[in-house]
């Protein structure tokens, strides 16, 4: 894909709107229904995981390309990628909380959450899948963690109006949460033309 | 240009705000047989009873001293003989003191001790004569006069307003007061400010009184420094912070007092009780008060302290129909009575009587989040967001979005086409407050 | 229950009533949804998962012994991959079209959390037939919820069963329950469900004690 | 003597959630009558079936469930009567009913009832219907009867499906945009009817004009950026309807004037966005939806200045 200013813009919007790794590809739903009950704490895990889909975008990459395609070992991509993931939260953990104690204190619980947030090896893969060159891997895996981002923050600001609500017992919970995230994912095939202009 | 604040509501506007009974109704003198006068009328320390039964008191006689620094004494109200001396249910929570004359229908004064007319009246004499005269705040607030005359060290204030807005429903009382008597208010209004070396007197009245606009412009004309300023029909227009917001275009900073904003605000009744008060040394007797609702003769009376709810009622002809509900004060803020027999203090404006009908509670339905409350709340408050907290009993969340401002004005609750008790969360959510130090 | 000493059918029973992955501890979402646009598609997803559950719980449990607790769970996580990587080789090789249906969701098998959960609450602390039975239980009633929820979607959005068409031509499916808000809305409208039935059930027992 | 005690105010403005309700529904008799008019029986009927099934399954949730039944409060009809407005007159009679199902249960008495819907319940449901049965939803049909004097042939009974006005632009003339001669869904055609709505909502206060004139303004000027004519774009397809009866939901827009104004913007460069993208023949729809979802945030982050919130004077 060539990068010109369109392309650019088309790719975010059908990362973060269009194909959104919650509403449309349903990945990371864990999260997104585990630590979206107050808007505070899903901003925080939005951020921490743009940082760690960031780095993992990078560091995969350079994993497949250069180590796994040239020793023909393709197959390990989920095997090494997942350890690259384990590996680069338990990295990024250690280094926030030297350098960075205070986003390390906002941030930090986050980041064990996000090994097993299927959004992080689903993008790297998605990388792969697609062939997308460096760049447009990292920009994937940005834009892709916004996407997430933004659906668990205005999942955090509907639950946090429903807190006082008057729902049946057996819907509190779990199934309000999807019935909610459906609903919202309805809303956002209003986007479904965007993207592929 | 009318002068107004943000917010507001205008209530009972198909009624015309309630006042149509009454505001063409003169004030009448009403004289009860016996009255029973609280010595707890003002915000402060009660007052200290100094007579005891059987005493024979003249009109105007000091019935009870002051207690503590902002005190002020309780003057008979008719002359007479002390029946009793003891305690009684009255509006307040806890029974209050008070002390039980029976009329002598003479009105002996007691000697009366004038300081002079309006420009001679020595100026540092003023506040002790009105803290003598026993004068509170006569809009409702119950706050002795002498001690807003005083400016505290390090505090200014360049502008007095004189309160005649009358934004509550039902009440005419300051309404006709104005047109009956304004060479009263307005020589109370310069003696304030001489008192207090203020060079700005102004008299805020709604544009609903017309009459009393044309009627005060001429008390005032050739005055130096008072002007008459015409506010938008709208309520609480003649709330403090309101009022001043309105009228000088500066706010009272969140939790201080309006000489914060360099304003002392005074009932226009106020200011007449402190002109009788310095030029003929009369003290706090009666007042100006509008009784109606289902009476017969809807009227405003001038009635002295202590009469009774049921004889100023039966005054204003009985009951035209069973009552349901009676408060002191229009329908927005009124304090209900449990009993007809409680009497008129210094501060009630006017007494109304509901039917059965009207007396009956609303059922609260499920809030539609219309914003009708946001829209209406003059403190700007979200009344809405604020009761959603409360429904979570989350009071520090309450406070860290300014419950503690709200002035209680009701006009959430009217508004409410859910009929949701906004208004009275607020007012318990704010006394929790207080008492937990949440 | 606790109680009890654990047997093989107690815990193979467990996993698909009493701890249901999907249906009681709502775990494991994104396959459940992204798996779920057919019945079909459901079994094929609950297979695979199972077969890495049986597998992992059954080695994890054989070496629970050895494994260090420091590093506890990356190599949980190692044997996971082994075996999730195992079934993508085998399903790639024997059931293509499947395999394309379910795509980036094998490898993410590995992130499942119903898996992680097993190892590390039950295959760590019981013996291997126990944890076997668990991982049968778990996988079993992994795979019967999804294809109760393949099910539900397939039948209403394209008014099929496995691919058997149930209604006659002039039925209109929804087209929503197979698209993605239908995943979400179906699957939370079925936790509600049980959730109702489960809280009747439990007042009855209730009222019966 | 029995007197109630109570604290103020101890009388209350006579508006209710009913009568509410029943302005809002008096606003749309105009458009209700013009679309029965032009389109026929079978509108009233599709009118029909969503009003009496949304009053149904609200009054038999709320039976079920042990809840206070509140249909008394008209909110039911309102959802129903503008989720009908929203079909093409040539839907089938299961897709009102299914919608208005949608409508009340799953959106508005599952998250609690009246006030707690965070979405829109007509809009969601239609939302819906639009994904599920995209043919019958996306094609619009001719009215059978005209309003006044124009050169469009009414379809008269047979039914003769069309493009929607907005994807054949400059088809149709002005005055039969206005009258409601195009095709489109029952109730978003004739935009005299709709005004005339929209003017007495704003009479008996109803609703405040931010939000229709925000919306609908920024579609406007949109349009007139991107070289398009501001004035079909406005009277085209079902802006103006949503915009009146949809966007000035109360339980579903921001409470803070501020807020709403964010709102209305909102809603207007997403409709913007979506209908040059041409992905859907409408936009507003989704794009209320969306800054439905939003609402939440916008009350989260907007704030209005406390009374009181100054500087100490010296």
């Amino acid at each position: 894909m060539e990068l010109t200013l369109t392309n650019f813009l088309l790719f975010m919007v059908n990362c973060v709107l269009t194909n959104n790794f919650i509403f449309s590809r349903y990945l990371g739903c864990c999260p997104f229904l585990g630590v979206s009950s107050k808007v505070e704490t899903a901003s925080g895990m939005g951020i921490a995981v743009t940082f760690v889909m960031a780095l993992a975008s990078l560091f995969t990459y350079f994993v497949y390309h250069y180590v796994l395609v040239p020793l023909q070992l393709a197959y390990l991509i989920t095997i090494s990628f997942i350890l690259v993931i384990a590996s680069l939260v338990q990295f990024v953990e250690m280094f926030m909380k030297k350098s960075m104690p205070s986003l390390y204190n906002a941030l930090g619980i986050y980041l064990p959450l996000i090994t097993t947030n299927c959004a992080v090896l689903g993008a790297t893969i998605l990388n792969i899948d697609n062939s997308y060159n460096l760049f447009w891997s990292v920009m994937n895996g940005v834009f892709g963690a916004m996407g997430f981002m933004l659906a668990i923050v205005l999942m955090a600001g509907v639950r946090e109006r429903l807190e006082a609500s008057n729902i049946p017992k057996a819907f509190k919970g779990f199934p309000i949460s999807l019935v909610v995230a459906g609903l919202m994912s309805v809303a956002f095939l209003g986007f479904a033309g965007l993207g592929k202009m | 240009m009318k002068l107004s604040f943000k917010g507001g509501i205008h209530p009972l506007r198909e009624l015309h705000e309630g006042k149509g009974k009454t505001h063409s109704q003169p004030i009448r003198d009403f004289v009860p047989e016996r009255v029973c006068i609280p010595v707890d009328m003002h915000i402060g320390t009660p007052s200290a009873p100094c007579v005891k039964k059987g005493d024979l008191v003249k009109l105007g006689q000091v019935i009870a001293t002051p207690v503590g620094g902002i005190g002020i004494p309780v003057h008979a109200s008719v002359s007479g003989e002390v029946i009793s001396v003891g305690p009684r249910q009255m509006l307040g929570k806890t029974a209050s003191t008070c002390i039980e004359i029976a009329n002598d229908g003479k009105d002996e004064w007691v000697e009366l001790s004038p300081l002079g007319s309006v420009d001679s009246a020595p100026a540092d004499k003023i506040v002790q004569q009105v803290k003598d005269a026993g004068i509170c705040g006569m809009g409702g607030a119950c706050f002795p006069s002498h001690i807003k005359m005083m400016i505290p060290e390090g505090k200014s204030v360049d502008t007095i307003i004189l309160n005649g807005a009358e934004c509550e429903t039902f009440l005419t009382a300051d309404h006709r007061l104005m047109l009956e008597e304004p060479q009263r208010i307005v020589d109370g209004l310069r003696l304030i400010m001489r008192a207090m070396k203020v060079s700005t007197g102004i008299i805020a009245i709604e544009d609903n009184k017309k009459d009393a606009i044309k009627v005060m412009q001429e008390a005032i004309s050739g005055l130096e420094g008072i002007r008459v300023a015409v506010l938008k029909t709208k309520y609480p227009q003649g709330g403090e912070k309101q009022l001043i917001d309105a009228v000088t275009k500066r706010q009272v900073p969140s939790g201080a007092l309006p000489i914060d904003a360099q304003v002392v605000v005074f009932n226009v009744g106020t200011a007449a009780a402190i002109a009788d008060a310095v030029i003929h040394g009369k003290p706090l007797i009666s007042r100006v008060t509008t009784v109606t609702g289902c009476v017969n003769t809807p009227s405003n009376l001038r009635v002295r302290i202590g009469t009774s709810f049921q004889d100023a009622i039966e005054a204003a002809g009985g009951f035209s129909e069973d009552p349901g509900k009676i408060f002191a004060g229009g329908s927005m803020t009124g304090l209900c009575i449990p009993g007809t027999e409680v009497s008129l203090t210094k501060a009630n404006n006017g007494i109304v009587v509901l039917n059965q009908k009207d007396a009956v509670k609303k059922q609260p339905t499920p809030c539609i989040r219309c914003g009708r409350c946001v829209e209406a709340c003059p403190s700007r408050l979200n009344p809405q967001f604020l009761n959603a907290l409360n429904d979570l009993s989350d009071l520090a969340g309450m406070k860290k979005h300014n419950v503690m401002d709200c002035t209680v004005c009701g006009s959430c609750s009217y508004v409410c086409p859910a009929k949701i008790e906004l208004c009275a969360t607020f007012k318990e959510a704010k006394e929790k407050i207080t008492a937990r130090r949440v | 229950m606790h109680e009890k000493k654990l047997t093989m059918r107690g815990v193979f029973v467990n996993g698909i009533i009493n701890e249901n992955p999907i249906f009681r501890l709502v775990l494991g979402i994104c396959p459940t949804l992204a798996a779920t646009t057919s019945a079909t598609n459901g079994l094929g997803m609950g297979l695979a998962a199972s077969f890495v559950l049986l597998g992992s719980n059954i080695v994890i449990s054989l070496l629970r012994n050895l494994i260090p607790d420091k590093v506890r769970i990356p190599a949980f996580i190692v044997v996971i991959s082994t075996f999730v990587t195992i079934v993508q080789l085998l399903m790639q090789a024997f059931v293509p079209a499947l395999y394309d249906a379910l795509g980036l969701f094998i490898p993410l098998i590995v992130v499942n959390c119903i898996i992680l959960a097993r190892a590390e609450a039950f295959a760590s602390r019981n013996s291997l037939l126990l944890s076997a039975a668990d991982g049968l239980g778990m996988g079993m009633g992994f795979t019967i919820a999804l294809i109760i929820i393949g099910g539900i979607r397939e039948l209403l959005g394209s008014g099929t069963i496995f691919g058997t068409a149930l209604f006659g031509a002039s039925f209109e499916p929804m087209l929503l329950a197979v698209m993605a808000p239908g995943g979400f809305l179906v699957l939370g409208l079925v936790l509600g469900l049980v959730n109702a039935i489960t809280n009747r059930i439990n007042a009855r027992k209730g009222a019966e004690v | 003597m029995k007197l109630r005690l109570s604290t103020g105010p101890h009388l209350l403005n006579r508006e209710s959630t009913q009568t509410l309700m029943l302005d809002v529904l008096i606003a749309l008799v105009p458009t209700t009558v013009a679309g029965i008019y032009l389109f026929g029986t079978k509108a009233a009927w599709v009118l029909a079936v969503a009003v009496v099934s949304a009053v149904l399954c609200e009054y038999l949730f709320q039976k079920l469930s042990k809840r206070p039944v509140r249909v008394m409060d008209l909110s039911a009809v309102v959802t129903g009567l503008i989720l009908g407005l929203n079909l093409p007159a040539e839907a089938p009679l299961w897709m009102p009913a299914i919608g208005s199902a949608i409508a009340i249960l799953l959106v508005k008495e599952l998250f609690g009832g009246i006030g707690q819907n965070f979405m829109n319940p007509a809009l969601l449901a239609r939302g819906v219907l639009l994904a599920s049965w995209p043919a019958r939803m996306s094609v619009y049909y001719i009215p059978a009867r005209v309003l006044g004097v124009t050169e469009v042939v009414p379809a008269g009974t047979d039914v003769i499906s069309a493009a929607t006005p907005l994807i054949r632009p400059g088809g149709y003339q002005l005055y039969d945009l206005l009258m409601g001669n195009i095709p489109g869904t029952i109730g978003e055609v004739c935009k005299i009817a709709i005004l005339i709505g929209f003017l007495y909502m704003l009479f008996v206060g109803t609703i405040r004009w931010h939000i229709p004139v925000l919306f609908v303004g920024t579609v406007a000027v949109m349009t007139w950026i991107m070289g398009g004519d501001p004035l079909r774009a406005v009277l085209s397809g079902g802006l103006l309807f949503g915009a009146v009866f949809m966007a000035t939901d109360y339980v579903t827009n921001p409470m803070l004037k501020v807020g709403q104004v964010i709102f209305a913007i909102g809603c207007g460069i997403l409709v913007g966005v979506i209908r040059m993208t041409k992905a859907y023949p409408e936009g507003v729809t989704y794009a209320i939806l969306l800054m439905n979802i939003l609402t939440p945030l916008i009350d989260r982050w907007t704030s209005r200045r406390v009374y009181g919130m100054v500087k100490k004077h010296a």
